[in-house]
């Protein structure tokens, strides 16, 4: 159980899942959860190398910025979903479709 | 100017009539007379000059005489070409044949296109004409020759094509310009190997380096009979002689000039001043398409009854004579005869000129445009009112038909008596004296039979008989000259002998031994026809004795009906009527298949080449872009990507799920694109 | 015992993550996800990582779910029960997922980390605390100005009309 | 005496074009005068330089050298010598006439003329630098005025066919600009092309790129961007196209010098400096001129537009010079060193360069002259014009048979050397291309026949005559054309002493195997 | 260094921060109308800023924040080029149709933020100081490309945006964990070191996580398969932000591959060894030259099919950064000095372009090719402008476009014959970029007929369009000063003690 595989294996596939949200949900904000697992599984990993890697802080420092990083742009991409919802009144991101010729 | 009178003189004959031309081209029109005693003055000085140079030949005396002159053309260190002037013997007869004929024309020419549009023009070209061949005449260098004789073809296009309104007219311009071409191609070949093997043009080298061993065999048959074909063209040879009756299509004087002096004439020269390197193969293939040449275009002649076309294919087949004798190795008999020739076919074609001058006078009176005034059988006892013309006539059908106490008889004889001796000597080659003999008994039978059917007999339209004149002086004058000049007397001078050719000519006209080596020297040919003289003579008399009487009992007594004959030998008559339907073939065979291969050639660069391949490529690039763009934006196909994950899908859903462009395709692709990055990285 | 939890934390962050992806309910997913979080900050535990377990707790849970949550809501009308969100190309999503997957595991075998033995630290803020102040000052107030970007845009973005 | 003349020779129309620039748009008569004024003034200096040049120097003179771009090795050079004066004064020469056939255009004249003279610039840049990445840009520039001018000014289908002219010679540039690359590589960092000249034959022996000689892949790089600008046979369908689309001035540009860059381009670059590929490429070289010759001439004769027809006889005509280029390895030993076929195929064809760009130039202007009449340009329907106009059809007339090749006309002289040439070399290329001799004919008497012989079209019978202005554009082209068919001995001199200096280099490089 | 001697060279960035913080403050002061005057205050930072790197630009090269950032005349370049850049666009910016009636104040100050997020790039030599400094570009990115609120393309251009942003970083993101397991340490050096002690059969993690990596940087400089995005956010962006991003961000994008890729995995930026790249079985130049010519050829053949210009632009954008791309390979100093030389070029044209397109956009017209229509005759300054922009887009001399593809091409083939391919590639993506190009400059000139009325732009209109086509052209002719500078910059920071 408390090896370094176990975790990556775990990260990887939490990857794996934020990708497939990413790649098939239709709504932006699922999209959005997609890509919140995606961070996670790096942290994940981070950690874990930290842990394993002699209980080096680097990677408790980065796993600390992404999430920063996550929560401004989980609030900027919130901001631009509402907005489009307002103009769209949808935001599945297959409808948004102006930009098509 | 060099000091050398011959050279100086030359150069003076050369540049006169080019001088006119430019003069005539540029302000012709505005000169009074517009301009034609510019040149007739021109010509006349030539004549003098001619006449002049011709008196210091005969005082001189020396067979053996030549001047050359030379100046740098172009130079660029190893590759030098020289151009310049050979004056011997048989440039001085020669030019003074061109100045003689070409005056001749330039005065007959005055009344006969009198009113013409383009008087001042038509003038200009005779001088260019003129120009040309004395070029050929002088040249002394394959190059020069070579020059002169492209512009030879051109003036005669434009002369031919001076009736361009006419369609007739400009076909037969372009025909004869295009068919001189292909015989261009093989001068040219001639020249090259020629050049190639010994690095020069001029003709004393060349002979010099063969006679070297620098060039034989094989390479030097094939550059003599491409030399051979360039003459083949310009004298009109089959199978190339089918421009020249259609040249007809020019104005009569024009044709006198051409079939005379310059044009035609030429290629008689070209082999008759490069006889000394052509092989004895080479010389075969001339001596049998001479021979062929004399006797086939006879035959067309026979039948045909256009005034001026029967004269046509007399000239192809006079000429076919002269090639002929220049094959069978007596080529100064050959210039003999170009000589003789000269003389008294301009005199017929200006003869004929001035039958068809007076019959369109005639018709024009009485507004007919519909009749041919060039067709005899429209004609017909015109000798009552153009005397002088019909004897003139008469003069110079008797000297092309080989009568004793004429010039054409000298030569002729001279010209068969070669062809005896050489098939008395290669006896395989027997052909060659029957195509001569038969083409003379042939010549004297349709000679006769034009000055029958002109002159004699009942009118056969007494409604212009009437109105049938004499023509002025200007045009009898040059009849009467050379009339006179076709007489023996003129050649044999000092001598009277008029059986033998013996006089000034052949002592100061001699023939140069080939060069080639193993080819028969000059002596031991003369000497052959020396043997031959009296059995060629006899021969010569009675087949020119049965040609005459042939004619005489069908077309003046009618004891035998023509038309019978006709019709019992219908297909060889129609054969013969129709040219051996020689046109016809060219056209069918040759011309239009080229014509529809060039449509197909530009069919494929155009429509094919260009549209396909090279559009293609640019076709291409949209297709393959119109594919990038709609896989890079829109994704593979949602129905493709969908159909893997659900085969079953509600109708009403299908629209909805289709929409393309979505997002998500962009990610899935980018996240493909990584995995091929992997596999590609890792394998 | 310390095993069991471990699965137990494992199955609910996977679980967890699985629920957001393919459930067909955004709601549902929103609150999976909150599970997912939880499962993270468990396992961050696990890695010694105290400190930044308090943060997952804090800002995922915290700041970005609610956040979320906000989201769905705000995006769509309260009284539809069922806010639903298909799906699309689901087969083909999988297999390239499936790929990346095979790919990361097939990696994650076969590479010989770089592992050093250590003792548990009492606590880690203390050493963050110092990075943070000492080697990695600069991030630290990059990150500042990082948030003050998405504060202005996210409220320039949500502000009604100009 | 330092006067820069090359650089005051390409750069005088820079100086009209800011005249130009400066007038205001309504004053059109302005515009042409000073167009005319910047061209006659470069003319009379390019006449300058002749009457300065030295004719027994093979080498370049009038030097002129100044830094540019010293880390990349660019240097500003510019040098003339026999191979690029004559085009320098053809040049001076038709951008003088052709401001004189574009006086009647009247829309935006401005625009028009200022292009017209940066296309100048081009040129003569092209010819006069000696720095290959100066070379290269000059050879650029001129694309652009050109797009426009076809463009802007050009017949119906004038802006597909100023896009292809673009994209086609664009393809050919940038292999070019690859070749230009790969020489700077392996012949020690230089674009001067006098120490490439010197460096390159020698530098590349040995280099093998993928098993293929390096000399040959950039030898056939550079030669493909020559040969679309030629145009050698498979590139060529731009020329029709856009000679049919591009006004007259334009065509007579194009077809008097534009055409001539690519043999300009082959004869200073592939041949001086890598003389060793050329014993490989010079088969290739003959059977593609007799494919130019042969396929040339049958489209010409195929064609109903006589502008296209005189397209066609570009491409046509430019095959008897390639044939006389790939002469040049007669001089070899493995030829026997006949320096004399040499000298004659490639003086013929340098000859032929600037022979038909006064012949070409003259048939375009007067392509032009009856378009602006009839304003069609279809063979088949005129007829009998001669009658109706004897100047502009003697004239014509003087111009068809220059471009068959008529003795007398400087065209024959430049054919046959090239073919005399060849001939020892290539004996039955050069044989079957004398066939063009008889092709050539058939079409120029055939086009003369149906559009000035015949009964005259009643359409035409009010049809004016050529004017003053027209006739001035022509007779210096046929004066020259004339005179030195009668008498060649003064270009051969300019040219011959730096043919010597192409031939030995090929001569001596030795011999590679070659193609055929 | 540390942190305290660090910010005596960190002047810029300090300037820059001080600016963001007027430009917001005094943008508080501010009327809806008088909004857009932050621009001054950007502008004077930006120039403050730009003297302070001009006075720092000297040879000394360290490194600044605990190893944080580099401190080097490349990344001094860059920084430069982004001033530049920005200077330009905020000019541009004044003109365009679209800001109307928006508060333009944050718009000014985030780009000041987006320029401080690129500095950071430029000289970041940590990957979480590298992370934080492309999510800083990336989220003002996508505030910028929706700012126009009501604007649905930008809506979606933004949303777009966003998601594909947050996606290729995240990527990234997984693919640094992996390097940071491998390695032990955020540092360039440090990993550096590590990759050269790193075990045979690490290598496929190793692999992975640069790909990963790729991902990210791919996407900042839109190279194939990473480019999706492109289209549809130039496109739907304000268009001044279009000329934006295609130009700075690709730009430090660039930095940073260069960078990063030839600090840790190659002899880190010296130059000396190319081989070293091979020091572990992966055929990166391969890699790369086959991405360079997928994506120059898939931007110019989707560009052929664009009837929007400013679409068209975004693709030729794409096919601009396979141009780049293909000198990477080379491995080479005249690679990067290649890349860095078509930069700046690339700088002048590609915005020119793009104000030709606001311009005429705001002078009532639009973004398609129909709207072009006889432009040439309207506006002839403006067309023959816009055609200088399009034959140095296309590379043609003597523009600037010509010199930096020039580089390019004399980088790939100095290399040898193995890399002829991969220029003659180029050479024909240059001609199928002249199609569409020149189609613009076919229905400017083209079509239409000469009008009576004739429209100069106005006085600074003018102003601006010179200054993008006057170094367009001049720098085609003479760039002997923009090499001189190039190659000064051309010192990376090589190694931390």
């Amino acid at each position: 159980m408390d090896n370094l595989n176990t975790y990556l294996f775990i990260a990887a596939i939490l990857f794996s899942l934020g990708m497939f949200g990413v790649i098939t949900r239709r709504n932006a904000i699922a999209v959005l959860m997609g890509i919140e697992l995606i961070l996670n599984s790096a942290n994940l990993n981070f950690l874990a190398f930290a842990k394993f890697g002699g209980m080096n802080m680097s990677g408790h420092i980065f796993a600390l910025f992404v999430i920063i990083m996550a929560a401004a742009e989980a609030a900027v991409a919130l901001a631009i979903i509402i907005n489009i919802y307002n103009n769209f009144k949808s935001i599945n991101v297959d409808e948004v479709r102006e930009l098509r010729q | 100017m060099t000091g050398n009178m011959f050279i100086d003189y030359s150069l003076l004959i050369l540049f006169l009539p080019v001088a006119a031309f430019t003069i005539q081209i540029f302000i012709g029109k505005r000169l009074p007379r517009q301009g034609d005693w510019v040149s007739i003055g021109a010509v006349i000085i030539t004549l003098v000059l001619a006449i002049a140079m011709f008196a210091s030949m005969l005082l001189g005396n020396d067979p053996n005489f030549s001047q050359e002159a030379s100046f740098t053309w172009l130079d660029m260190g190893v590759f030098k070409i020289e151009l310049g002037f050979l004056v011997d013997n048989i440039t001085i007869v020669m030019l003074l044949v061109v100045a003689l004929i070409s005056t001749m024309t330039h005065i007959f020419s005055v009344k006969y296109m009198e009113g013409d549009i383009r008087y001042s023009r038509y003038f200009a070209y005779l001088g260019l004409f003129t120009f040309s061949m004395n070029g050929i005449v002088l040249a002394n260098n394959l190059i020069s020759m070579y020059m002169f004789w492209e512009l030879v073809g051109v003036s005669s296009y434009l002369l031919i094509g001076h009736w361009f309104e006419k369609d007739s007219a400009s076909d037969a311009a372009k025909k004869a310009f295009l068919t001189n071409r292909v015989g261009d191609i093989g001068f040219f070949i001639g020249i090259m190997l020629i050049f190639s093997s010994l690095g020069t043009f001029v003709f004393s080298e060349i002979f010099d380096g063969i006679a070297a061993g620098k060039l034989g065999g094989t390479v030097l048959t094939f550059a003599g009979v491409g030399l051979f074909l360039g003459a083949m063209a310009k004298s009109s040879q089959f199978p190339l002689h089918i421009w020249l009756p259609d040249a007809m299509e020019g104005p009569t004087p024009v044709s006198a000039l051409m079939h005379a002096a310059t044009m035609v004439a030429a290629g008689v020269y070209l082999v008759v001043r490069l006889f000394p390197l052509f092989t004895p193969d080479a010389l075969l293939v001339m001596a049998y398409v001479g021979g062929f040449t004399a006797l086939f275009a006879a035959t067309i002649a026979i039948t045909q009854n256009d005034i001026k076309k029967v004269l046509a294919y007399s000239t192809v087949s006079q000429l076919g004579y002269m090639i002929l004798s220049v094959g069978t190795g007596a080529y100064i008999a050959g210039f003999f005869h170009l000589v003789t020739h000269a003389m008294f076919k301009a005199c017929l074609f200006y003869g004929s000129g001035s039958v068809i001058h007076s019959m369109h006078h005639a018709l024009h009176k009485k507004h007919d445009t519909e009749t041919d005034p060039q067709d005899m059988r429209n004609m017909g006892g015109f000798k009552n009112k153009m005397p002088i013309t019909y004897w003139a006539m008469l003069i110079c059908t008797l000297a092309i038909s080989g009568v004793p106490l004429f010039s054409g008889f000298l030569s002729k004889d001279a010209i068969l008596a070669g062809t005896l001796s050489f098939a008395s000597h290669n006896p395989g080659h027997f052909l060659l004296p029957v195509f001569g003999f038969g083409a003379a008994a042939i010549t004297a039978f349709y000679m006769f039979r034009l000055m029958i059917m002109t002159f004699h007999g009942k009118p056969k339209m007494p409604e212009i008989y009437d109105d049938i004149h004499e023509s002025p002086k200007e045009m009898t004058f040059p009849l009467v000259l050379l009339s006179t000049l076709s007489v023996f007397i003129f050649y044999t001078l000092p001598y009277f002998n008029p059986f033998s050719d013996h006089g000034w000519f052949k002592e100061l006209v001699v023939a140069k031994d080939s060069v080639v080596p193993g080819s028969e020297t000059a002596h031991y040919i003369a000497e052959g026809i020396h043997h031959a003289h009296y059995p060629a003579m006899a021969l010569s008399l009675i087949v020119a004795s049965v040609g005459i009487f042939l004619s005489w009992t069908m077309y003046f007594k009618k004891k035998i009906s023509a038309d019978d004959w006709a019709e019992k030998l219908k297909p060889m008559y129609n054969l013969s009527f129709n040219k051996y339907f020689f046109d016809e073939n060219y056209n069918k065979y040759l011309y239009q298949p080229l014509l529809k291969l060039s449509s197909l050639v530009a069919y494929i660069d155009w429509d094919l080449y260009d549209k396909y391949v090279i559009n293609g490529f640019g076709r291409v690039t949209k297709l393959l872009s119109f594919f990038t763009g709609r896989m890079d934006y829109e994704g593979l196909d949602q129905t493709i990507i969908d159909g893997i994950g659900r085969t079953t899908r509600r109708a009403g859903g299908v629209l909805k799920y289709l929409q393309t462009g979505r997002l998500q395709s962009y990610l899935l692709f980018a996240l493909l694109g990584i995995i091929l990055l992997v596999l590609v990285q890792s394998f | 015992m310390a095993d069991l939890a471990f699965w137990m934390i494992v199955l609910l962050t996977i679980g967890g993550a699985a629920v957001v992806v393919l459930n067909k309910n955004l709601v549902y997913s929103a609150i999976a996800l909150l599970f997912t979080f939880f499962g993270m900050a468990g396992l961050y535990v696990f890695l010694w990582a105290d400190f930044l377990a308090g943060v997952q707790v804090m800002i995922y849970v915290g700041g970005i779910l609610v956040l979320i949550i906000f989201g769905v809501m705000l995006t769509n009308r309260i009284t539809s029960v069922n806010i639903s969100h298909s799906s699309v190309q689901r087969g083909i999503g999988a297999v390239v997922v499936l790929g990346i997957l095979s790919i990361l595991v097939i990696m994650i075998y076969n590479t010989p980390w770089l592992q050093v033995e250590a003792v548990e630290p009492v606590q880690t803020v203390g050493k963050i605390g110092y990075l943070l102040m000492m080697d990695y000052l600069l991030p630290f107030e990059v990150a500042s100005l990082l948030l003050l970007a998405a504060l202005m845009g996210a409220a320039m973005l949500s502000r009604k009309s100009n | 005496m330092e006067i820069n003349i090359l650089s005051w020779i390409i750069w005088i129309p820079l100086l009209g074009m800011a005249a130009i620039a400066f007038v205001p748009r309504g004053k059109t008569q302005l515009i042409k005068i000073i167009t005319a004024v910047a061209t006659g003034v470069q003319f009379l200096a390019t006449l300058g330089l002749w009457s300065q040049f030295d004719l027994s120097n093979g080498g370049f003179q009038f030097m002129e050298r100044a830094t540019w771009i010293p880390s990349f090795n660019i240097t500003y050079i510019l040098g003339v010598d026999g191979l690029s004066l004559p085009m320098v004064v053809l040049t001076g020469l038709l951008f003088f006439l052709s401001t004189f056939v574009s006086w009647n255009i009247n829309r935006a004249v401005k625009g028009y003329f200022s292009l017209f003279l940066l296309l100048n610039i081009g040129i003569m840049g092209v010819f006069l630098s000696l720095d290959f990445f100066l070379f290269y840009v000059f050879w650029e520039v001129m694309l652009l005025p050109m797009f426009f001018l076809i463009g802007m000014w050009g017949g119906p289908q004038r802006e597909y066919a100023a896009i292809k002219f673009f994209l086609y010679t664009l393809v050919g540039s940038v292999l070019m600009l690859i070749a230009i690359l790969g020489l700077y590589f392996t012949c020690g960092r230089t674009f001067d092309m006098l120490v490439l000249m010197e460096v390159a034959p020698t530098a590349l022996n040995g280099v093998m790129w993928w098993g293929i000689d390096a000399i040959k892949v950039i030898w056939v790089l550079l030669f493909i961007g020559f040969a679309i600008k030629v145009p050698v046979f498979p590139f060529h369908t731009w020329l029709p196209l856009v000679h049919v689309e591009a006004p007259t001035a334009i065509s007579v540009i194009l077809a008097g010098i534009l055409l001539k860059l690519g043999v300009y381009g082959m004869l200073r670059i592939n041949y001086s400096m890598l003389p060793g590929a050329v014993w490989w490429f010079a088969g290739a070289l003959a059977v593609l001129g007799l494919i130019n010759v042969i396929w040339g001439a049958m489209c010409a004769l195929a064609q109903k537009d006589l502008k296209k027809m005189v397209a066609y006889s570009s491409v046509n005509h430019m095959g008897y010079l390639l044939i006389g280029m790939s002469a040049v390895i007669a001089a070899g030993a493995a030829n026997g060193n006949n320096v004399l076929a040499a000298q004659a195929g490639l003086g013929g064809a340098v000859f032929l360069m600037f022979n038909h760009g006064t012949i070409s130039a003259m048939l375009f202007i007067l392509v032009g002259v009856i378009y602006e009449r009839a304003h069609h340009r279809n063979i088949d329907g005129f007829g009998g014009i001669a009658a109706q106009m004897p100047i502009y059809s003697g004239i014509m007339a003087l111009a068809f048979f220059a471009g068959l090749g008529l003795p007398g006309f400087s065209g024959f002289i430049s054919e046959a050397m090239c073919f005399i040439g060849a001939f020892p070399v290539f004996k039955a290329i050069v044989i079957a291309s004398t066939l063009g001799i008889l092709l050539n004919a058939a079409y120029f008497l055939r086009a003369y026949q149906r559009i000035f012989m015949g009964s005259l079209n009643e359409k035409y019978k009010d049809l004016p005559e050529i004017n003053r202005m027209e006739l001035f554009t022509v007779i210096p082209l046929a004066v020259i054309t004339l005179f030195l068919g009668i008498y060649p001995k003064p270009f051969l001199d300019l040219i011959s002493s730096t043919m010597n200096v192409i031939i030995d280099k090929v001569a001596n490089i030795g011999s590679i195997a070659g193609v055929f | 260094m540390n942190n305290l001697q660090s910010l005596s060279y960190y002047w810029p960035e300090i300037i820059l921060t001080v600016t963001i913080l007027v430009a917001i403050i005094a943008d508080l002061f501010y009327s809806d109308k008088d909004s857009g005057k932050t621009a001054l205050w950007v502008l004077g930072g930006l120039i403050l800023a730009q003297i302070a790197i001009y006075i720092q630009d000297s040879e000394i090269v360290t490194t600044l924040f605990m190893g944080n950032l580099a401190f080097d005349p490349f990344a001094s370049f860059f920084k430069t080029l982004i001033v530049l850049a920005t200077i330009l666009v905020i000019f541009i910016s004044q003109k365009s149709s679209e800001l109307d009636g928006h508060r333009t104040g944050e718009y000014y100050s985030l780009m000041a933020i987006m320029v401080f997020g690129m500095f950071l790039m430029a000289s970041a030599i940590d990957l979480i100081m590298l992370y934080l400094a492309i999510e800083i570009v990336s989220i003002v990115s996508f505030i910028l490309a929706g700012y126009l609120k009501g604007d649905l393309r930008s809506n979606e251009a933004a949303l777009k945006y966003v998601i594909y942003g947050a996606f290729s970083t995240g990527i990234m993101l997984f693919g640094m964990s992996i390097i940071f397991g491998l390695a032990g340490s955020t540092k360039f050096f440090a990993i550096q070191e590590a990759m050269w002690n790193l075990e045979g059969s690490a290598q496929f993690a190793f692999t992975l996580a640069a790909i990963f990596i790729l991902a990210g940087f791919g996407y900042k400089i839109s190279a194939v398969p990473f480019h999706f995005w492109t289209p549809d956010v130039y496109e739907g962006a304000p268009t001044p932000i279009t000329a934006y991003l295609s130009v700075a961000p690709k730009a430090v994008g660039f930095a940073v591959i260069i960078r990063f890729f030839n600090t840790v995995f190659g002899d880190s930026g010296a130059f000396i060894d190319p081989s070293i790249y091979t020091f572990t079985t992966i055929a990166w130049p391969q890699l790369l030259a086959v991405l360079s010519v997928i994506t120059m050829t898939l931007g110019n053949l989707v560009a052929l099919q664009q009837n929007s210009i400013k679409r068209m632009l975004a693709y030729s954008s794409i096919a601009h950064a396979g141009y780049m791309l293909m000198a990477i390979p080379t491995l080479s100093s005249q690679g990067v000095y290649a890349i860095m030389l078509y930069l700046v070029m690339y700088l002048f044209m590609n915005l020119g372009a793009f104000f030709v397109v606001i311009y005429v956009k705001s002078q009532g017209g639009g973004e398609s090719f129909d709207d072009f229509k006889g432009l040439g005759w309207k506006m002839p300054i403006v067309g023959i402008v816009m055609t200088v922009f399009m034959l140095s887009l296309t590379g043609i001399p003597p523009t600037a476009g010509f010199i930096g593809k020039f580089y390019i091409f004399a980088s790939v083939i100095k290399v040898g014959p193995q890399m002829y391919w991969l220029a003659v590639v180029g050479a024909i993506n240059s001609v199928i970029s002249l199609y569409y190009y020149f189609r613009v400059v076919k229905v400017m000139f083209l079509e239409g007929e000469p009008s009576e009325t004739i429209i100069v732009p106005s006085p600074t209109v003018l102003m601006i369009l010179f200054a993008l086509a006057i170094p367009t052209v001049f720098f085609g002719i003479y760039w002997a000063p923009i090499a001189d500078w190039v190659s000064r910059s051309l010192t990376l920071f090589i190694k931390v003690i």
